[in-house]
């Protein structure tokens, strides 16, 4: 008989998966309460932002890190979320979470299609094959005329998804409850998250990045992991952009231009494109810099003041691939291993 | 002289050459056999280069080649004809001779060395202008020897010319090898599997198993031997 | 005069400088492996050196050769500063499927806004030696300008200069057989490394040009050749991504595709257009128009 | 007579002109050991590419167990019944062993999209990782479970294929070099598991004495042809498969295998 009870003994692996997610979203959430009363208001929208680029990098990772595939456009899923989310809300007059749930959906069906493109493609191909669709997406709002052509469509989020209230009095500002919902929505994402990729789904997407050909023979269909990986991780990117397009009460084009790509792109790496919790580091990361050039660049002129955060997240870029491959997860991940190595060499 | 002392590599996990220890006297040829995974290409691609190796040394002559990049081997004497037919099947025929000779530069000689490998295989002459991949199989393993020979090397590193080539083409180019050694005093180190073959046109022969070196000595010695037999096919 | 005729005619200046990008990305493709998304970047500094000059010494000649000599030697560093140290560290796993195409990235935006900082993010034109309005033929007028025979002239020089080096020079060989087979290269005795340097600045060289030779009909951003990036490699895959002749005629393809397409449905198609252009290229035939079949593995 | 689980019949492939093999035919029947012996660049990977779906031939035809088939895509092979190893070990890097394993009991999972995204898969993984230790276990390498392959020798690391080649339990296992790399000690493990295998095994190999003393039957390929089959004995002594492997001049200079 095979001992499998070392594989599985910390009392919390002994609960049951799906009721550990709901823990897991409960402590977070409190969390992320908490810390919402202790920051002013325009943190506050900060946190919301963070939220947003945590879930759109944790579908890089999902994508990128799990089954290997390149994306250079993912803020066309964003942006397909964005819209949907919003033509669902103000123009269907759908409640929030719905509009969210079919915001996934839309993005998650836009991703399976360019999946089946995308798993014939590979490396430089699929990179430039992305980038050719993300600079194209946008142009596609000025052809629908439901999709507001450059202005896009914005409306008053007080009157779409106002905060709780008593007698007309809110319990909390309208920010905060933005903060709440991009919180809840964050801490859902990533119990799904960790469900999918702890599933035999990211055992597959990992082998099929690793070798397809030993994937092949394990009996593996390897197109169809790598259109279910374009898919799924596209509906985390329609998550994303449905978060943000509430947090800015907007949507318009040029909110999904190149540069939010590269941006989602530069927190995966920064964070580690491996890990799913590496993705908060490089939400707050992404949230950040522009915070710190503004602080080290405030007396410069104009020009210096706009670029520095492109200029400084684009170093980063080029350090980090050069010198910390696996993004700052994987750095502590080895710092951990190293501290815990020597923890036990002491013990003996 | 080559002198390989106490070689190793590995590749990953795998012991590719295990402390291999042989000398090659100038204008001799000696050659390597041993079965398929037994190290001995791993062994030719230390020597130019290719694969760096864990330990041990290799000197031809002066030169430690074990310090060199593979891009100035050849400009110490030393060519290397890598297994597998090595021609650049988008360049024509001349392309991939010029190609040996382009770090002699504007050597008035070059010329020279040209129509004497011509003269060795004429049939690389009959198709100067075509394209490599219009070659047959035999005239393509002529091209890439014939494109280290334009380097004019004092020593050549030849891995598995007869793979995949019919019995016929085999002999002409064990032929070609053996007259054109004897021919220009050129040291020959032969890497093969088809072990008859190379042993008749060699001087020295050392056998191959995982990596070490199960036996040596002189190229008939080693092909009467039973035991190497027995090593190497198993009766 | 037809309309259709003078679409084309308009198309095949455009097409002349998509070829040039087309030229620079196969380049640095054939020699390294890499798509240089940071050519966008590097065409746009190297372009705004080229107004720097002509504002401070008033002549365009001169401005466009320095900034075609700048856009060589940009593109050299870059290959010994980050794409050498890049190559040297190669590993497994994800992080070395993305970590080229993440490090160019990084690379455009470092570029992108270092030009930011110094010229700011206005829209700036840049000066032509020659008139931009069309030229007259027999009174009547036809879209295609003096500088446009100026842009179709100095590519087709670029290309037929590379070309020679490229089959008639020794340098030319080694950077063949470097692209082929670099093993046999280095075998060989040709030093694949500087031959890789050389590469990438013939490539920034290229694209360098290519810049100059927009900008003056449209205008000169820090960000104002993303799109010529894009359209630059849809032209480099509709050829094949690995003969310089198929990348520029990738290029004028794409270029009288894009006018014709501006002409009848407008310029909000022409994104999309490129992008369809490549995807059914890519899965269609992923070895280009021209390319031998069984040639590569998209 | 039982039918061979597996024949084929006049199987040509060509690449580029050239004939990488032509009119081969080969039969495993049940609980067989058949040993697929040749010079290098003989074909022998091609026909194990023909057999596990990543070459399709020109002609021939493949059956199994008796019923003509198509040839199957590679996923299709551990459906059908049959499991490949591939040269080298071709482990995923990034799983543990045991995960590694796993992979190949894909398709005997029951974790649907649904049960993925709400964590209700404990139970059916648990299933599937017995069995993978079991398969680990049968290949001595229990203690590697969780181990990364980047930290293990080469040796081990062909214990740990083999186990993923084994754990859906095929009734024909293709064996590619699995000689390649060991040591003597190990040799004789391999040889002492593949002896073991109640499954038939088709076996490409280069260590000789390792396919003459576990092969009931053995195939030799030249220039992509058969040459010779039979006994290990009979094969021994055939002038062809001499000629073939120490070359022409073996028998006197007479090109006697053409």
């Amino acid at each position: 008989m095979v001992d499998v009870s070392n594989l599985s003994t910390t009392f919390f692996s002994r609960i049951p998966r799906p009721l550990r997610a709901l823990l897991g979203i409960a402590i977070a959430a409190f969390a992320w309460v908490l810390m919402g009363d202790r920051i002013s208001e325009f943190r506050v929208t900060q946190g919301s932002m963070v939220a947003a680029y945590a879930l759109a990098i944790i579908s890089i990772v999902m994508l990128t890190g799990y089954s290997g595939q390149v994306s250079l456009g993912h803020g066309s899923f964003l942006a397909v979320g964005a819209y949907a989310c919003a033509l669902f809300l103000v123009n269907l007059h759908w409640p929030l979470w719905l509009s969210f749930f079919a915001s996934v959906l839309a993005a998650a069906g836009v991703g399976a299609i360019v999946g089946i493109a995308a798993a014939r493609l590979s490396g430089p191909y699929l990179a430039g094959t992305t980038l050719a669709f993300a600079v194209g997406v946008p142009s596609i709002s000025g052809l629908v005329s439901i999709l507001g052509g450059e202005q896009g469509i914005s409306w008053d989020a007080a009157e779409q998804y106002a905060p709780p209230s008593r007698y007309g009095d809110p319990y909390v500002f309208l920010n905060k409850w933005v903060y709440w919902i991009c919180g809840a929505a964050l801490a859902i994402g990533i119990a799904l998250a960790i469900n999918i990729t702890k599933s035999r789904y990211g055992r597959i997407w990992r082998a099929v990045r690793a070798d397809e050909s030993a994937a092949a023979l394990a009996g593996i269909n390897v197109a169809r992991s790598k259109i279910l990986a374009f898919a799924v991780s596209a509906g985390f990117a329609g998550f994303a952009g449905a978060i943000l397009s509430v947090t800015l009460s907007s949507v318009a084009p040029s909110t999904f231009g190149l540069s939010l790509s590269f941006l989602i792109l530069t927190g995966a790496v920064i964070g580690g494109v491996r890990s799913i919790y590496g993705a908060i580091i490089g939400a707050l990361a992404l949230v950040i810099l522009p915070t710190l050039s503004d602080m080290i660049a405030s007396n410069a002129s104009e020009s210096i003041h706009t670029n520095l955060p492109g200029v400084i997240t684009g170093v980063l870029l080029v350090l980090t691939v050069l010198f910390n491959p696996g993004g700052t997860a994987a750095a502590f991940n080895h710092l951990a291993h190293g501290l815990r190595f020597k923890g036990r060499r002491s013990s003996h | 002289m080559l002198r390989i002392d106490s070689l190793t590599t590995d590749h990953g996990q795998v012991r590719a050459v295990d402390h291999v220890s042989f000398d090659v006297e100038v204008g001799s040829c000696t050659a390597v056999i041993g079965a398929n995974g037994a190290g001995k290409s791993s062994l030719l691609r230390t020597l130019s280069g290719l694969v760096k190796s864990s330990s041990g040394s290799a000197h031809w002559g002066d030169v430690d080649l074990l310090k060199l990049p593979t891009s100035e081997v050849v400009r110490h004497g030393v060519a290397h004809v890598p297994e597998g037919r090595s021609v650049i099947a988008e360049l024509s025929v001349e392309e991939n001779l010029n190609l040996g000779a382009l770090w002699r530069g504007k050597d008035p000689d070059v010329t020279v060395t040209k129509s004497e490998v011509l003269d060795l295989f004429p049939r690389l002459g009959e198709r100067l202008k075509q394209g490599a991949d219009s070659l047959s199989g035999g005239e393509r393993q002529m091209l890439a020897i014939g494109r280290a020979l334009m380097a004019r090397p004092k020593l050549l590193l030849l891995d598995e010319p007869s793979l995949g080539l019919a019995p016929i083409v085999i002999e002409q180019i064990f032929h070609t090898i053996d007259t054109m050694r004897k021919a220009t005093g050129l040291t020959v180190v032969l890497v093969e599997q088809n072990a008859v073959s190379a042993l008749a046109i060699a001087n020295h022969a050392i056998v191959l198993a995982l990596g070490k070196i199960v036996a040596s000595g002189e190229a008939k010695a080693i092909a009467s031997d039973e035991s190497l037999r027995h090593a190497y096919l198993g009766y | 005069m037809s309309t259709l005729l003078s679409t084309l005619i308009t198309g095949l200046s455009l097409g002349a400088i998509y070829s040039l990008m087309a030229i620079a990305l196969i380049l640095v493709w054939r020699s390294t492996r890499v798509v240089n998304f940071a050519q966008a970047g590097q065409a746009v500094l190297s372009t705004y050196i080229g107004l720097e000059i002509h504002r401070m010494t008033g002549s365009y000649w001169l401005a466009i050769v320095l900034s075609i000599i700048f856009g060589g030697v940009l593109g050299g560093l870059i290959d010994l500063a980050l794409v050498r140290p890049l190559l040297r560290r190669a590993g497994s796993g994800p992080e070395a499927a993305v970590a080229p195409v993440i490090a160019t990235l990084g690379l455009l935006a470092v570029l992108q806004g270092v030009v930011g900082m110094f010229w700011g993010g206005e829209l700036i034109k840049f000066p032509s030696a020659f008139s931009t309005a069309g030229l007259s033929i027999g009174g009547s007028k036809i879209p295609f300008s003096a500088f446009d025979l100026f842009t179709v002239g100095a590519s087709l020089a670029v290309m037929l200069a590379f070309s020679f080096i490229f089959q008639r020079t020794g340098l030319g060989l080694s950077m063949r057989a470097a692209a082929f087979s670099p093993e046999v290269a280095q075998l060989a005795g040709v030093r694949t490394g500087r031959v890789r340097t050389i590469g990438w600045s013939f490539a920034g060289a290229a694209g360098g040009l290519a810049g100059v030779l927009i900008t003056p009909t449209t205008f000169l951003a820090p960000n104002s050749l993303d799109l010529l990036l894009v359209f630059g490699f849809t032209a480099a895959v509709v050829g094949g991504l690995e003969s310089m002749i198929g990348g520029a005629l990738g290029g004028l393809a794409l270029g009288f595709g894009l006018a014709l397409v501006l002409q009848y449905a407008g310029s909000s198609y022409t994104f999309m257009t490129a992008f369809v252009v490549l995807l059914a290229v890519l899965l269609l035939r992923p070895q280009g128009l021209i390319g031998k079949r069984g040639g590569r593995r998209v | 007579m039982t039918s061979p689980i597996l024949a084929l019949e006049g199987v040509n492939v060509t690449f580029g002109g050239l004939r990488a093999l032509s009119d081969v035919h080969l039969e495993v029947f049940p609980g067989q050991v058949v040993g697929l012996i040749g010079p290098n660049g003989a074909g022998k990977t091609t026909l194990f590419n023909v057999m596990s779906g990543f070459v399709t031939p020109e002609s021939g035809s493949m059956a199994w167990e008796g019923e003509l088939i198509r040839f199957p895509k590679p996923d299709q092979l551990i459906k059908r019944g049959m499991a490949r190893t591939l040269q080298g070990v071709g482990l995923f890097s990034d799983l543990t062993c045991v995960e590694n394993v796993m992979v190949a009991l894909t398709h005997k999972s029951r974790t649907g999209m649904l049960s993925a995204i709400f964590g209700t898969y404990d139970r059916d993984e648990a299933k599937l990782r017995i069995r993978a230790m079991e398969a680990l276990e049968f290949c001595g390498a229990a203690d590697l479970a969780n181990s990364k392959p980047s930290d293990l020798a080469f040796p081990l690391l062909k214990r740990v294929s083999l186990a993923r080649a084994l754990v859906a339990e095929p009734k024909l296992l293709l064996l590619d070099e699995p000689a390649g790399g060991l040591g003597a000690e190990d040799l004789r493990w391999l040889a002492e598991i593949i002896k073991s295998l109640s499954c038939a095994v088709l076996l490409v190999e280069h260590h000789m004495d390792l396919v003459m003393s576990v092969s009931e039957k053995i195939y030799v390929l030249d220039f992509g042809q058969v040459i010779a089959s039979g006994a290990p004995e009979q094969v021994r002594q055939d002038p062809g498969v001499i000629a073939a492997y120490l070359g022409a001049a073996a028998l006197g200079g007479n090109n006697a295998a053409h």
